[in-house]
């Protein structure tokens, strides 16, 4: 017991816990039904995804603030091509042809972020804020501010669809974050990533190729948003420019609260899966509470600060 | 008791004025009928949040959703999965709204721009310059009521003319303040302006009153009695628009109740509430004739 | 102090500004014109006050993303409170009440960062969250357009006015005059003062400050708490002129608020910043913000052009610094 | 009341305790005015603890500080200042964004108590303490942008300009090139006739005995020796400091017929170094000496890619190297490690594997993933060939003291096994100890075939070492010597400083 709340990660996974149940004795019949445990299944993935695009980034001691820009970029294009080209009666070949459209648009985005930061120099959190900005808009530029809609049925799946009982975008987000978990701590890539972070300059000096990890990074980045924003035009069935915008500071909260340290070279996924369900539970349990949501983002707050003391006097302790 | 429902109104966002007028019509409505309605909205104006509320209003198995949709499209699939599940739903302010069993309309978003069209045309003895105001280029409606009034102008008020593009303000006072400070370096000209979000006017009203062309300009849009009072004293302010959210909240509630009572809604129907004592069936959408139009000779009735 | 580098972001913003006005005067000759600068100088007033504010934190190598969130806090509580307690009192009080109020607020963020060692990003993110909500929980969400007397007199306080040529006016309030009286105070509390001195040396070398004896906690108390106050006035300013005390304002600004101050040369690493840098910079996102449309840029385009702006004044020094240190090398 | 007759400084039984840590023991020291006490000792004996404690950055966890006989308790850096303590730390702790005259003048006019600036005052004050000792320094530079030497000159005006009353110098010639530490001895000497005390911590063993009058020598936090300077030569005080005999091993001679491995031709960079040519063969240690800013790191990195000359031409085995670009050159077989361990070097946080996997991650990777095991086994199979001495290859390397550090980085180049290591400052604030085991790897390694390149202040490691000497001025190769018994210290000194 001791040694799992010697750790970050421990700590939070029973705060987490701690949450559930709090929510769970609160308001037993309805926290714990199969409608609500399916609804929070179906609300997180879409910010979760691109909590864990921001956790990334933070890892090389960066961050990217464009993510929800990059994210409705992707959607509106994907959304124009099946709205325009493909028409309401496309098929999932088609659909699958818009994702992969996405996923590019992502890259590109990501690509550039990665130019910036790694080729120009750019400090990251400006870098990615102007960024964010010219993602946005063009993604308002290309449909003049209003939604794309008229798509075809087939794309609603991915959004709103079940796997033997468990959401699609649930199943995602899991194969992401296992993904993304052994992509950071079991391949050169994820080490160098967090080597770097640690110390940018002894990456350089021990002939990283610092330029190429950071390109790759940011590229995993607007990737991962494109993944998110084709889920949120499934879920809304349609694209907007600005949905999700209060999906930014939310996927920043929760990359910290995770325990990744936004100064670069630790954290790890599965502390932002952690923290990404504490967030859920909370804001589920209040709102069958009939709690306001101002209220929610106040917790959410304190949380993050609480959460940041106990660490922070846990070390002083050890040390 | 037992047959009280859970009726679900979720807005936009929670805690502005006009939503907590329409919060207003939502209890009283609960007190006399002794449902158990109420009002939840979340607590940024992002479309996402208010799906994400939707789903938690499913969850906790209400009986009706009354849906102010910040974008309609936005939230098709998840009232879609409501309605799967029996849930009533009827929505406000949305009339493309595909799943919906109705929606209440309190007028046609057309007519209600062509009537601010007429106030402002009749301000400016019908000609001059003129420049129109949205929240933001992707609401409909606000864009309704500028192609309605645009529409009114071209074929009524020929000598007017529009200038510039549809100024955006992002639903923001200050923002509102900055274009309209900018129309009126670029249009010395201008004559008249017509604002479509409730904070638009009070913008365009601060500007105009530090320039002192509260009689050279004439400004109308939609609005509230406690957002642009203070600039229709003055006279920056012309004239606003709206209509009563209480009794919209009121009929939302009123036509889901008589949905869940297997009431037929017919075209010339009387919802007993006021402007919909006429209502025009289009479809499923209901359309009222409740807007009221307010100027400074009539603002104190209005007390929010 | 006479080395040309630390210029080099000011220079680079000033030249973009010049750039940009002869852009807007061709298209538009009125540009050029005392209402412009009136307008412009209007909008700048309660982004300067706070454009300063995030300096002081970047100079002592922190960063505060809360301050917005402390200004509209202070602002709607200050106009809540008089409204029902005393709606009579002068503009003084309330000023005083939303200073002090935002003053107690960055206490907070100050014990926090100061006393516990938090990370100033972290814990500024956490605030930001709990300010905002405990102000639309608690405090209310009704904006307030009915302000307390003493909040509308200073609204109709005017330092200068004037009569253009078609016969309307320009004035410049006199809110104008805290953003040069705080900028002022600021300067000569960083430049005069040895509390001020300790602040850049906390930026440059935190350890080294601590060694040689500065105090670094209370340093760093009293910079979030003169942050807090400096944003609280920001607040009350904006309320005022604004004529409006609306709660859900401000939070939002506050990255292109920083923006704007990188933009004019403060390094996110703390220990480099100026005050005309910072407003240079701010000079700079007004003027973008406020005449996109005079240089003929439709709405639709305006924020590819401020982020396109944003990345063009930090990518260029930027850019300098890595090749002026390959060269170096 | 002061005692005049007191000594400056007395410690009394001072220790101090981190958690299981114990940094001090039981530690009695004294220090009168006008004298130069030497503080020697290994990595982690407690060197600097204890000047932290004496200052009053750390409290001491049981024992007295007296100053001019008074007992201080709560001991802060304030009170510490006010009483003419002042430290000029291994770092210098100078504030790199501000000028050079507010980094000499910020402490005094701090104690003056003062809550405004006074920028007159302070910078004649800073003029005021240049002129003192002699040196002329821009008052308005920023501190950021100057040479080491001139940082350090900053550092010790400030102490000056601060009254000070005993200054602590802690390990001070670590960056100095030997003119340097020769002008920074003459000024100690001048500051001790002026009634100033000096507390002195250094590594080398000459400079330590020539000026101090006194030595005392901690190892693992304990006092083991103490006594006037005379009592002690090199040999004997580094037996006190290891508690063992250390012997420098020479080079093995060159084999003639070794090949010509690395050939530098006309390299040049503009403002760092011109016209560079040098043929470095297999098995061969080359020294670089020069004094500081003479361009030796800036030819090191160029080498290495790091940075981009403007011409010349890089060979290795007759193969052009890529010039500005580390990957190719550490592909082509170049290693380099850097001057500075902690910066430049190590990932200080990260497991002691990962700092020496991190230079061929993909030696251990198949397709991008990693094999853990492999890279575990390897890098305990470093640490056991290099002696390191660390808890477990999983610990941060952190923990490790700095002879164990730079093992560490020597392990990362030696497991890509480089045709060329260029090696810059390779027992930069090492303990004697380490430092000849450094120099038995150094030769083991040129015992393999590998070229060497050592970059280095300390000229007895050059000569001990190497088997040519360069001598680099103004970006220039001026001289060429061999090394071992052909020529000693004092010679290559005085072609270094001519
Ligand atoms: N803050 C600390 N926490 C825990 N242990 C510490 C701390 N500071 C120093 N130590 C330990 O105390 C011992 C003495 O360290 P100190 O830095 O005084 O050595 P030093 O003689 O100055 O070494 P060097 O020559 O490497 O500078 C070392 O074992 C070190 O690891
Ligand atoms: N003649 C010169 N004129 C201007 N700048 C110079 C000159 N010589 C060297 N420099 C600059 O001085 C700095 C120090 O040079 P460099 O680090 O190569 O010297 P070094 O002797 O190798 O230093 P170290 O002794 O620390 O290893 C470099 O940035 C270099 O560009
Ligand atoms: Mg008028
Ligand atoms: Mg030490």
């Amino acid at each position: 017991m001791s040694r799992i709340l010697h750790s970050t990660e421990g700590r939070l996974a029973l705060i987490t816990i701690v949450v559930f149940v709090l929510m769970a004795a609160l308001s037993p019949e309805r926290f714990l039904s199969p409608q609500n445990l399916t609804s929070m299944a179906f609300q997180f993935p879409e910010f979760a995804i691109l909590a864990l695009a921001v956790a990334v980034a933070m890892l090389t001691g960066g961050i990217d603030l464009s993510v929800v820009g990059a994210a409705n970029l992707s959607a509106v294009v994907a959304a124009l091509f099946m709205a325009n080209v493909v028409g309401a009666d496309g098929g999932a070949g088609m659909v699958a042809l818009a994702f992969v459209m996405a996923l590019c648009v992502g890259l590109v985005a990501g690509l550039f972020n990665g130019v910036l930061v790694a080729t120009l120099g750019l400090p990251p959190i400006l870098a990615t804020l102007g960024s964010g900005l010219i993602f946005t808009g063009f993604a308002i530029a290309m449909t003049g501010g209003s939604a794309v809609m008229g798509l075809p049925s087939a794309a609603a799946w991915i959004g709103n669809g079940t796997i033997l009982w468990i959401p699609v975008p649930l199943v995602v987000f899991a194969l992401l974050a296992a993904a993304l978990g052994w992509l950071m701590s079991r391949t050169s890539f994820g080490l160098k990533t967090r080597m770097f972070g640690a110390n940018p300059l002894a990456a350089r000096y021990a002939a990283m190729d610092t330029g190429a990890v950071l390109i790759k990074l940011y590229a995993l980045c607007g990737m991962l948003s494109a993944v998110a924003g084709f889920i949120v035009m499934s879920r809304a069935n349609s694209a907007k420019a600005d949905y999700g915008s209060s999906y930014l500071l939310l996927a920043v909260l929760i990359a910290v609260l995770g325990g990744v340290n936004p100064y670069g070279g630790y954290g790890r996924i599965i502390g932002v899966v952690l923290a990404v369900l504490s967030m859920q539970f909370l804001s589920s349990g209040l709102n069958l509470l009939g709690v306001t949501n101002f209220a929610r983002e106040m917790i959410w707050g304190a949380l993050l600060i609480a959460v940041m003391l106990i660490n922070t006097l846990a070390k002083r302790r050890t040390s | 008791d037992a047959h009280a429902k859970q009726m679900a109104t979720v807005v936009k966002i929670d805690g502005i004025a006009w939503f907590n007028r329409m919060r207003e019509g939502v209890d009283e409505w609960a007190e006399e009928t002794g449902n158990n309605a109420f009002l939840v909205g979340p607590a940024q104006a992002d479309p996402q949040q208010q799906v994400a509320l939707i789903e938690d209003m499913i969850a906790q198995g209400v009986d009706a959703l009354l849906v102010v949709p910040m974008s309609p499209e936005a939230i098709e699939p998840v009232l879609g999965r409501a309605m799967e599940q029996g849930i009533t739903v009827i929505t406000h302010e949305a009339a493309s709204q595909q799943n919906t069993q109705y929606d209440i309309e309190a007028f046609r978003n057309e007519d209600f721009g062509a009537n601010l069209m007429d106030r402002l045309a009749a301000c400016m003895g019908e000609e001059g310059e003129y420049a129109v105001f949205v929240g933001s280029l992707g609401s409909q409606t606000h864009n309704q009521w500028v192609d309605g009034a645009i529409a009114r102008q071209e074929e009524a008020y020929p000598n007017m003319t529009l200038v510039g593009d549809r100024n955006e303000t992002a639903d923001d006072q200050q923002q509102a303040y900055a274009r309209a400070q900018e129309v009126l370096r670029a249009h010395p000209n201008i004559k008249g302006m017509q604002g479509s979000a409730s904070t638009d006017v009070a913008g365009i009203g601060l500007a105009i009153e530090e320039r002192g062309l509260e009689d050279e300009t004439c400004v109308f849009g939609t609005s509230l009695p406690s957002i642009a009072g203070q600039y229709m004293e003055t006279g920056a302010v012309d004239g606003i628009g709206f209509w009563d959210p209480k009794i919209a909240g009121k009929a939302m509630n009123a036509v889901a109740m008589m949905v869940m009572n297997g009431e037929e809604i017919t075209d010339g129907m009387d919802l007993g509430l006021e402007g919909y004592g006429n209502i025009t069936l289009d479809g499923k959408v209901i359309y009222g004739e409740a807007f009221v139009d307010v100027d400074a000779s009539n603002m104190a009735d209005y007390d929010f | 102090m006479k080395s040309f580098d630390w210029a080099r972001n000011e220079v680079l913003v000033f030249g973009v500004i010049v750039a940009f006005c002869v852009l807007a005067a061709v298209s538009d000759p009125n540009f050029l014109s005392i209402p412009t600068l009136i307008d412009l100088m209007r909008n700048g007033i309660v982004l300067g006050i706070l454009a300063v504010a995030a300096m002081v934190v970047l100079v002592s190598g922190g960063i505060d993303v809360s301050f917005t969130a402390v200004a509209a806090f202070a602002m709607y509580t200050t106009t809540v409170i008089l409204r029902d307690v005393a709606p009579d009192l002068p503009w003084p009080v309330a000023f005083a009440v939303a200073t002090a109020i935002g003053a107690a607020l960055g206490a907070i963020n100050g014990v926090l960062i100061a006393v516990f060692g938090l990370p100033t990003l972290i814990v500024t993110l956490g605030t930001l969250s709990v300010f905002r909500g405990f102000l639309l929980t608690f405090v209310g969400t009704v904006q307030i357009s009915n302000l307390p007397s003493g909040m509308r007199d200073f609204s109709r306080l005017m330092m200068i006015r004037g009569t253009n040529s078609d016969g309307s006016f320009y004035s410049l309030p006199w809110a104008f005059a805290f953003l040069v009286a705080l900028v002022i105070l600021t300067w000569f509390i960083l430049n005069r003062t040895m509390l001020g001195r300790s602040i850049y040396a906390i930026g440059g070398a935190p350890e080294s400050a601590r060694r040689i004896g500065i105090d670094v906690t209370k340093t760093q108390m009293f910079i979030y708490i003169y942050v807090g106050a400096l944003a609280g006035l920001a607040g009350i300013i904006h309320a005022s002129t604004a004529r409006i005390a609306n709660p859900f304002d401000l939070v939002g600004l506050e990255l292109s608020v920083i923006a704007a101050v990188v933009l004019g040369g403060a390094r996110l690493t703390g220990g480099v910043g100026t005050l005309t840098g910072t407003l240079l910079g701010v000079a700079l996102i007004v003027l973008v913000r406020n005449s996109l449309i005079v240089i003929g840029i439709p709405s639709t385009w305006q924020s590819v052009t401020i982020g396109a702006l944003i990345l063009l004044g930090t990518g260029l020094p930027a850019w300098q610094a890595k090749r002026a240190e390959a060269r170096a090398a | 009341m002061t005692d005049t007759s007191a000594p400056l400084v007395t410690l009394e039984g001072v220790t101090k305790r981190y958690a299981a840590i114990t940094a001090l023991s039981e530690v009695d020291l004294t220090i009168r005015a006008g004298e130069a006490v030497c503080l020697a000792g290994e990595n982690g004996s407690g060197k600097s603890t204890l000047i932290k404690v004496l200052v009053g950055v750390e409290r001491p966890s049981a024992g007295r500080i007296l100053f001019d006989g008074v007992p201080q308790t709560r001991l802060t850096p304030t009170a510490a200042t006010r009483a003419g303590m002042q430290v000029i730390f291994q770092d210098f702790s100078l504030f790199p964004n501000l000028s050079v005259a507010e980094n000499i003048a910020m402490t005094a006019e701090r104690a003056t108590g003062a809550r405004l600036v006074h920028r007159r005052r302070a910078r004649e004050r800073a003029r005021e303490v240049l002129d003192r000792i002699g040196v002329d320094l821009d008052l308005d530079a920023r501190v950021e942008r100057l040479p080491v030497a001139h940082k350090q000159l900053v550092a010790i005006c400030r102490a000056l300009a601060a009254d000070a009353r005993l200054i602590i110098m802690d390990e001070p010639t670590t960056a100095l090139t030997e003119r340097e530490v020769a002008r920074l001895l003459d000024l100690i000497r001048r500051l001790k006739a002026d009634g100033v005390a000096v507390l002195f911590v250094s590594h080398k063993l000459a400079e330590v005995l020539e000026v101090c009058e006194h030595v005392v020598v901690l190892r693992n936090g304990e006092k083991v020796a103490d006594g006037p300077a005379e009592t002690f030569d090199a040999a004997s005080l580094t037996r006190a400091m290891t508690g063992r005999d250390v012997a420098e091993t020479p080079p093995e001679p060159l084999d003639p017929s070794a090949s010509d491995l690395l050939k530098v031709e006309n390299l040049t960079k503009d403002g760092a170094f011109r016209d560079v040519s040098l043929t470095l063969r297999a098995g061969e240690v080359l020294g670089v000496a020069g004094l500081l800013g003479s361009g030796r790191t800036s030819l090191a990195k160029a080498l290495f890619g790091l940075a981009t000359p403007d011409s010349g031409r890089v060979t290795l085995d007759g193969t052009d190297v890529p010039l500005g670009d580390p990957i190719a050159a550490a592909g082509a077989g170049i290693g380099y490690v850097p001057e500075d361990r902690l910066t430049e070097g190590l990932f200080l946080e990260q497991s002691i594997a990962r700092n020496i996997a991190v230079g061929r991650l993909e030696a251990h990777a198949s397709g991008g993933v990693l094999n853990l095991r492999d890279l575990w086994e390897e890098a305990a199979e470093w640490l056991k060939r290099l002696s390191v001495k660390a808890p477990d290859p999983q610990a941060p390397v952190r923990s490790l003291s700095g002879g164990n550090q730079q093992r560490v980085v020597l392990a990362r180049w030696m497991a890509r096994q480089p045709r060329v290591l260029i090696l810059n400052g390779p027992s930069v604030g090492v303990d004697v100890g380490s430092k000849a085991e450094i120099h038995a790897i150094i030769s083991d390694l040129a015992a393999r075939g590998l070229g060497v390149i050592v970059i280095s202040d300390d000229l007895p490691e050059l000569l001990g070492t190497c088997h040519r000497i360069l001598v680099m001025k103004a970006g220039v190769i001026t001289d060429e010597v061999a090394g071992g018994e052909g020529i000693t210290e004092d010679d290559l000194s005085h072609r270094l400083a001519s």
